[in-house]
């Protein structure tokens, strides 16, 4: 159980859940053992072979009071530390470290204040971080268990969420709103660092440092990993929500534009279609609407390397 | 089968709740032509709830009717009016 | 119009043959009973394909990756289960079978107010039913949204929706119809003498069941047109790129949905509730108070729709709001329970198969509220929203406490049912798999929503993998519990030892007819004296 | 003919009747009452543009129908009256009145639609999405679902009306056995109910 386990707070709400946790679980024990152990003895000890008679009692106000009111006092309790527990996660302190989160079918983007996007979210120890929860196309679940946090990021809407991490390490971090087809492949990680091993990574990849890369075709390659085309695209030639990549360039495929079918030859420019306008062109055998423009996401540069990429996938 | 009931309601009766109704009409279409700023729908509303009774009460018998069918009616629109009000514990305190 | 042929009083239900032959005398049959019947039938037509498919989930989770099917048909494996076992056993469950049976004999009557309604209410259920089927065979997928239709995935979704939000549609009409008949049953047809308090519990707790059914559905059935028509014209109304609001789309599935959930557990009860007193031989405990924790639940009920969304970003006082009521809500049933079992207390018990049932009912149900109450405290369920806690939970007390409710029912009732009586040891063994199996399934899914797997989870990270060894072998054990059970009863229906007419010495009406029952249950309305009652023993 | 139906049938139990639809009513208005909150609430985050959309309406047509409405809910009224009085030509006479009216609102509607949508404005138009700010077409949408499904209730009452026409003619319907009468009548007083809090909410508040 997270609970007892090495997750121990991890983050500062933590203790607080646990409490109102516990807190419920013990209650229920003490009345699901007493009652249960109570009606077995009934049952054995008022067996019609040991009591061929029954005594009848039709009732008790007193009774009745009593056991209204001692479990509405209990429920009250259990709703205090419910609130108490909640109450801290609604509001973030001022001086939070902002970072935007977005979700898409079917995968997270963390974007920092300095530009920087990620696929993992890398955050500082011990600092308060106060996320932007945003949604491009449909309800997904902002959760990470160790830290007790869960927060729709709601289309349309834009929602908060924020935490301070107290423990160093890796934690999952999962989609809990159901979103579709791979909505149990929309996870991905936390890592927390300590404040000075976080400041060189975030200073670090500032640079974008091209010269680590190691193949002229790998920052096309990164590009989507982190915004998340793999999700739909497989390079292996199975098909997912959307076609498969291997060796889409050059090639002919039938596709339905404005209700007409017709073929096209997929070179730079239907590439670039259909990353910034995805609906005009729909592919045989897939639907329409899933894939959405990714118009102010990716530059035109980027799309050049991602083309770049694509042609070598042979 | 029972054999009292049936309160025969007179013409006349319906006739002048029809008469009422139109003068709350034309009552409702005037106040909102004033300009109210927020307070024209709470105008709009409170006569279409006074129009309400008058064909609930009238109209429809309930006022000759027995009165737990009265008691259910006002039961259902409190429930109505006690979701509607929960709803909007969320949007209004958002 | 009704002809006035002269109906026989000593053929019973069974035999009788009216003016239409074979088949036609069921589908085309007025009689409360055979209605039932129909219902009971179809229902479980329904619920062999609604387990399969939980059993098919069971065993793709087994291991992570993929087991037997790829992550598209899980999806619809999980919607189509959930739309099956909410829509169609459920929620019709108990009142549709045991409230169309027992509910007129119960009270004295010779059939429902409207029995012509009644039959409609069935075609409407197999209308629905089967829309909901065309919508996974025919078309362009089946649908994968889950249950809850969720927007905006419900109108971006590609699939086959639409049949299946229509069926859901026409299912509420069909739920709706049966709640308005029993209501206006209840109102005019009880027997003379029979006031309000001295009507039995199980039709008590119908009217409760009744008047939820009443008002809530209607609401689900609006929000279903409008994701129709949002998918038909893209009128906005839940689409956030026109405008709309998706958390709006959740609270009005949630203003129906959550009393839905009571609309099962209340006809539940109200059959435990007559179990209970007859195999203890003694008069139930606290009558009044469990008439009056029936209208607290339906009434409060209503009003807790909002802890399903505590995660959607609703405003902080509705938050509050919605733990207290929610908290509120639990008392009537713990009052319910604390009664059942002063029931007991000083009783005769003959522990016979229905009270097993009826026993294991109130230690499921008990866990089953418990989980609830982790879930309606807002920082738990902050925590646990979502993730296989809520699985186990509502499969602890929706099928814990319907299930098991209905095996009591059944196993109470079959011999007036029928006419027969089962193999008691039978029924014994395979309530014994069928409890352990259950146990098995469903307890590590608490444990699984603790350690943080979310629900809806086609594939997952190996930490969550002995647990699910464990829930998916308890689903087999139950499964072969449920065979044996279902095995015994359909045996003995046909040949079944002779049943007395009150083998139970129970005391409420319907164990003063004949069994099977006769065609208009009484030749003359039986007359409730000063000191007569239900639970008179 | 009156004499056949005089003899009193166990199975018919008016008091039964009317509560059953009362009840059905009930539903009914919880049908709406959904669409009732999406409006409340709608029109509470888009105030501006709720008000924008009213002023395409026609609130003239608008109080036209209401007045048709109110006055066949009076007619309709009126048979349930005449029909205890066993003025059968009268009750015959009102409802035929009352199917006219009927006619005469969805006639209104129609051409009210009709310049809605000559004006490009329907659900999921161009016009709506591309011109027009979310409030509004949300208050399009809400205008269109509403009073679509309203009109649908008054098609669904003229049917019964007609049946119930029909019954009274032949005698079916009589001063003993008025329940489709009195239930046509409440199903009719409900759509009117219904439009009478539809119309100031989409034609009037501006
Ligand atoms: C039969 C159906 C049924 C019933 C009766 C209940 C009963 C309750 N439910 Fe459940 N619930 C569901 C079916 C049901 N539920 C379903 C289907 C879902 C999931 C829907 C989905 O998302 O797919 C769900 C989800 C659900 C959630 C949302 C979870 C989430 O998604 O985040 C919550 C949150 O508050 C909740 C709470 C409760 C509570 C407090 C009760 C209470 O009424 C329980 C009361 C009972 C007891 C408390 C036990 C008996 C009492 C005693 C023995 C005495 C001692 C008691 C005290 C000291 C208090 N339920
Ligand atoms: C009554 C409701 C009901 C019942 C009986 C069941 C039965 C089963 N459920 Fe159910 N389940 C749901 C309601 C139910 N489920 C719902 C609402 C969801 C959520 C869907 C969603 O997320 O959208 C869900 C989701 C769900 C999941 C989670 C999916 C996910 O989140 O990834 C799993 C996982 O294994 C599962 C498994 C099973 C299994 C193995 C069975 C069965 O195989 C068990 C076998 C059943 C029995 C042995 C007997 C029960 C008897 C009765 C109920 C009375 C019979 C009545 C008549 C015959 C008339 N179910
Ligand atoms: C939500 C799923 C999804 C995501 C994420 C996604 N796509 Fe797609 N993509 C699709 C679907 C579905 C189609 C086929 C329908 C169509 O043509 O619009 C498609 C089609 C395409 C095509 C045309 C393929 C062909 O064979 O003609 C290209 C190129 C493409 N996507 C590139 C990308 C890139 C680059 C990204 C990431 C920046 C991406 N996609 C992200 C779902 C997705
Ligand atoms: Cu995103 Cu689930
Ligand atoms: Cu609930």
């Amino acid at each position: 159980m997270y609970i007892l386990s090495n997750t121990v707070n991890a983050s500062n709400f933590v203790t607080g859940v646990d409490k109102a946790f516990f807190l419920i679980m013990g209650i229920s024990l003490v009345f699901l053992l007493g009652l249960t152990f109570t009606m077995l003895y009934f049952v054995y000890k008022y067996n019609n072979k040991k009591n061929p008679v029954a005594t009848q009692i039709k009732g008790s106000t007193k009774l009745e009071i009593i056991w209204t009111v001692i479990p509405t006092i209990l429920v009250m309790v259990m709703f205090y530390y419910g609130w108490a527990g909640w109450a801290p996660m609604q509001k973030a302190p001022k001086d939070s470290f902002n970072i935007t989160i977005t979700g898409r079918m079917w995968n997270y983007t963390f974007e920092y204040e300095n530009g920087k996007k990620t696929d993992t979210l890398y955050v500082p120890m011990n600092k308060a971080i106060k996320m932007k929860l945003v949604s491009l196309d449909v309800i997904h679940g902002f959760y990470i268990p160790a830290f007790r946090i869960k927060e729709d990021v709601v289309p349309g809407r834009e929602k908060m969420s924020w935490f301070i991490a107290q423990k160093e390490g890796s934690f999952e971090l999962f989609c809990s709103e159901y979103c579709g087809m791979n909505h149990s492949y929309m996870y991905t990680y936390v890592k927390v660092l300590p404040q000075d091993q976080f400041n060189k990574w975030y200073v670090d990849t500032v640079k974008k440092v091209e010269a680590i890369v190691d193949s002229p075709t790998a920052t096309g390659k990164r590009i989507m990993k982190n915004i998340g085309c793999f999700a739909c695209h497989s390079v292996d030639g199975s098909k997912l929500v959307g076609p498969s990549f291997k060796g889409i360039y050059g090639h002919t495929v039938a596709v339905t534009t404005g209700g007409k079918e017709r073929e096209v030859t997929i070179d730079d420019e239907y590439i670039k279609r259909s990353i910034y306008d995805p609906n005009a062109d729909i592919v045989k055998g897939f639907n329409k609407g899933l894939m959405l423009s990714y118009k102010g996401q990716l530059s035109d540069d980027d799309i050049v390397q991602i083309t770049e990429y694509l042609k070598t996938l042979k | 089968m029972e054999k009292e009931k049936h309160h025969i309601v007179p013409y006349k009766t319906y006739f002048y709740i029809l008469i009422s109704l139109l003068v709350l009409t034309f009552m409702s279409i005037g106040i909102t032509k004033i300009n109210l700023g927020g307070y024209s729908v709470l105008g709009a509303l409170i006569f279409s709830t006074i129009k309400s009774v008058l064909v609930l009460y009238w109209f429809m018998h309930l006022k000759f009717d027995q009165p737990f069918l009265r008691f259910m009616v006002g039961f259902v629109t409190l429930v109505f009016l006690a979701v509607i009000f929960i709803t909007f514990l969320d949007y209004y305190y958002r | 119009m009704q002809t006035a042929t002269q109906i026989p009083h000593d053929v019973n239900y069974l035999d009788y043959k009216g003016k239409y032959k074979g088949i036609f005398g069921w589908i085309f049959s007025t009689d409360h009973k055979r209605i039932a019947l129909l219902y009971m039938y179809s229902m479980m037509v329904m619920f062999v394909v609604g387990v399969a498919l939980g059993l098919a989930m069971k065993l793709e989770l087994i291991a992570p990756g993929q087991t037997i099917m790829g992550p598209q048909t899980y999806n619809s494996v999980f919607t189509v289960h959930g739309v099956i076992m909410i829509f169609m056993i459920v929620i019709p469950g108990l009142p549709a079978v045991f409230g169309n049976f027992m509910l007129p004999i119960m009270i004295g009557a010779k059939d429902v107010a409207f029995p012509k309604v009644n039959l409609l209410s069935w075609y409407f259920y197999v209308a629905g039913a089967l829309l909901v089927i065309a919508s996974v065979l025919f078309g362009n997928g089946t649908p994968d949204t889950g249950w809850t239709f969720y927007a905006p995935y419900s109108f971006k979704s590609g699939t086959n929706l639409l049949p299946a939000i229509f069926g859901a549609f026409i299912l509420g009409f069909s739920s709706i119809l049966t709640g308005l008949n029993f209501i206006v049953t209840i109102h005019r047809m009880r027997a003379p003498g029979m006031t309000w308090f001295k009507m039995p519990l199980f039709p008590w707790s119908l009217y409760g069941t009744a008047w939820i059914q009443l008002l809530a559905t209607p609401v689900v059935g609006i929000t279903l047109v409008l994701v129709a028509l949002e998918r038909i014209f893209g009128i906005g109304v839940f689409d956030p790129a026109l405008g709309g609001d998706p958390v709006l789309y959740q609270h009005l599935f949630w203003i129906y949905s959550h009393p839905a959930v009571y609309v099962m557990i209340l006809p539940a009860m109200g059959a435990i509730s007559e179990i209970i007193p007859t195999f203890s031989q003694k008069h139930i405990f606290g009558y009044r108070a469990i008439i009056a924790s029936t209208l607290a639940i339906a009434f409060v009920g209503y009003f807790v729709w909002g802890h399903h969304m505590f995660t959607s970003g609703m405003s902080g006082t509705a938050q509050y709001t919605f733990s207290v009521l929610t908290f509120l809500v639990a008392i009537p049933s713990a009052i319910k329970v604390f009664n059942w079992i002063s029931t007991m207390h000083k009783g005769s018990i003959n522990p016979e198969i229905p009270f097993l049932w009826a026993v294991s009912f109130i230690f499921v149900f008990m866990i089953g509220g418990f989980s609830g109450l982790v879930l309606g405290a807002l920082a738990t369920n902050v925590y646990v929203h979502d993730t296989a806690f809520v699985v186990a939970h509502f499969h602890f007390i929706v099928f814990g406490g319907v299930g098991f409710s209905f095996f009591g029912a059944i196993h109470y009732w079959f011999p007036k049912m029928f006419g027969r009586m089962y193999d008691k040891v039978w029924a014994k063994v395979g309530w014994a798999f069928f409890t352990v199996g259950f146990l098995t399934l469903y307890s590590p899914m608490f444990y699984l929503g603790m350690i943080g797997m979310p629900r809806r989870y086609y594939d997952y990270l190996p930490e969550f993998h002995a647990a699910n060894i464990l829930s998916s072998l308890g689903s087999w054990v139950m499964t072969f519990g449920l065979l044996i059970v279902v095995i015994n009863l359909f045996r003995s229906a046909k040949n079944g030892a002779i049943a007395e007419i009150n083998p139970w010495h129970g005391k409420t009406l319907e164990w003063t007819v004949a069994s099977p029952p006769p065609v208009e249950n009484f030749e003359e309305i039986p007359v409730y004296g000063e000191k007569d009652g239900p639970y008179e023993y | 003919m009156e004499q056949v139906s005089q003899h009193a049938d166990p199975h018919y139990d008016q008091e039964a009747n009317k509560l059953g639809m009362w009840l059905f009513i009930f539903t009914e208005l919880l049908l709406f009452g959904g669409l009732f909150i999406v409006y409340s609430i709608y029109r509470f985050l888009n105030p501006e543009a709720f008000q924008l959309g009213a002023h395409e309406l026609n609130p003239t047509i608008g109080a036209i129908n209401t007045i048709i409405l109110l006055v066949s809910s009076m007619t309709i009224a009126m048979s349930t009256s005449s029909l205890q009085k066993k003025n059968k030509g009268l009750t015959v006479l009102l409802l035929e009145i009352t199917i006219m009216l009927a006619l005469v609102f969805l006639i209104n509607k129609y051409f009210e639609w009709g310049v809605k949508f000559d004006h490009g404005i329907w659900p999921g138009s161009e016009h709506l999405i591309n011109d027009m700010s979310r409030g509004e077409i949300l208050f399009f949408g809400l205008y269109f679902v509403m009073t679509g499904l309203h009109a649908l209730h008054i098609i669904v009452g003229m049917i019964i009306i007609i049946v119930a026409l029909k019954r009274v003619q032949n005698g079916t319907v009589n001063e003993n056995r008025s329940s489709l009468l009195d239930n046509a009548g409440l199903y009719w007083h409900l759509v009117d109910l219904i439009w009478i809090f539809l119309f100031p909410l989409f034609y009037l508040i501006h």
